[in-house]
């Protein structure tokens, strides 16, 4: 399935128009009557996290790294299931509330293989990407930690993805 | 050989820079080693991650002349 | 959850805009700031079906019946998961090939229960929602059958909608 | 009493109209004989679906006056 499907990762620091990005990637990459639906997910900055007011949130992130390692989840997602094309379009940078953060499109022929693929590669870059928060609050700036006791697991886990891997 | 080795997120905030070129004698380094020329002799930080050229890998790995490192706190996700 | 959750129901024969129909919305009825994301289906006319050329397909609906039905699906879908809004809007008429026929967006604060109320709604929409198509293929037009053999089982199915009802 | 029933589909084309308001004596009516009345005295189809009030319901039910009655195949989703 991966050598059919056309797969685009993209990680900017300009605000993101998901409608804008799906529209205009929809028209340059996807075949027109081919595909019979689209699943999107945009996701959102809230303005409160564990309990208290978010009123900016910084994303620092590893260039080449994290688009590299979001492609390859996008072809795992594509061996699984067979769908057509998978966008990603992933802001870094400061971001304020109710701006959207990332958009995940995945455009198929049947509506269960785009639904699963799509909740896949959010479910990925949502866990385990390679981004870092850092949240102002009214207490100030922090980074959000993810205590992990075992550096070497968690290292081999964001290698494999295997969120659902089978092996 | 020359390494280039980069921090992020709250390890680049605790060594005030974002990168360094480390220079190092010999064909090879163990990123432990490394780190410690880097950090001037620190202990590598608990729950600290790594990668070489981008692939996620553990302390022992042997870094070799070209290789760029990176140590960051464990991922949050987007 | 129902009392919490926020659903619009539009059955329509104008062209739909996906994009512009969810931002509308979104700007109008979906609480700012409070929900973590949104996930969207849209389906779109495909130029096959069965193997043969589709160049045209018109929907017949039961105005009225139609939107009902589709809110109460909503209904259960909120009841099912915590979602904030659910927006359905569907074509009605005369459809053409690549055109979008069906956009459902669910707005949730946790993208779970996005995605498996999106599915839902969007399953019962195409398998069981109170709409009739027609193609014109090069043969002709001809109304697409569903046969049943026991329309009073299939009746009962359809008012209880239960695609994954517990009881 | 008087009846609104309404066609759908290629149950509107084999009627050759939309819709009929039937005259009834009488409160009650069941749908079965409802369909005799307004289709000249045929059999109700294999697989035609019922709606009373835009319920679905069987052919045993008893419509009222004021009632909407509407026949059409099964559906085939959106």
């Amino acid at each position: 399935m991966a050598a059919q499907t056309h797969i685009k990762v993209i990680v900017q620091e300009e605000a993101l128009d998901p409608c804008q990005a799906t529209e205009d990637y929809q028209t340059s990459d996807v075949a027109t009557g081919k595909y019979g639906g689209v699943v999107t997910f945009v996701g959102t900055m809230r303005d409160f996290n564990d309990g208290h007011q978010v009123s900016e949130m910084y994303l620092d992130y590893y260039p080449g790294m994290t688009e590299r390692h979001i492609e390859k989840v996008c072809e795992e997602a594509a061996e699984k299931w067979e769908v057509m094309n998978i966008l990603v379009v992933h802001r870094h940078g400061a971001i304020r509330p109710s701006d959207p953060i990332v958009l995940v499109a995945v455009w198929s022929a049947h509506r269960a293989n785009a639904f699963d693929a799509c909740r896949f590669v959010i479910n990925y870059l949502k866990e385990r990407a390679p981004f870092w928060k850092r949240e102002t609050t009214p207490q100030g700036q922090r980074w959000v930690e993810h205590n992990t006791k075992d550096p070497a697991a968690e290292a081999a886990a964001n290698n494999t993805v295997g969120i659902r891997r089978t092996a | 050989m020359n390494i280039k080795v980069r921090y992020f997120a709250s390890m680049r905030d605790r060594m005030g820079r974002a990168e360094d070129t480390v220079s190092v004698d010999g064909d090879t380094i163990t990123v432990t080693d490394l780190w410690k020329k880097a950090s001037g002799g620190q202990d590598l930080p608990a729950s600290t991650l790594i990668a070489v050229n981008m692939e996620y890998t553990d302390s022992a790995h042997a870094v070799k002349n070209g290789d760029e490192v990176a140590f960051f706190p464990p991922v949050t996700g987007g």
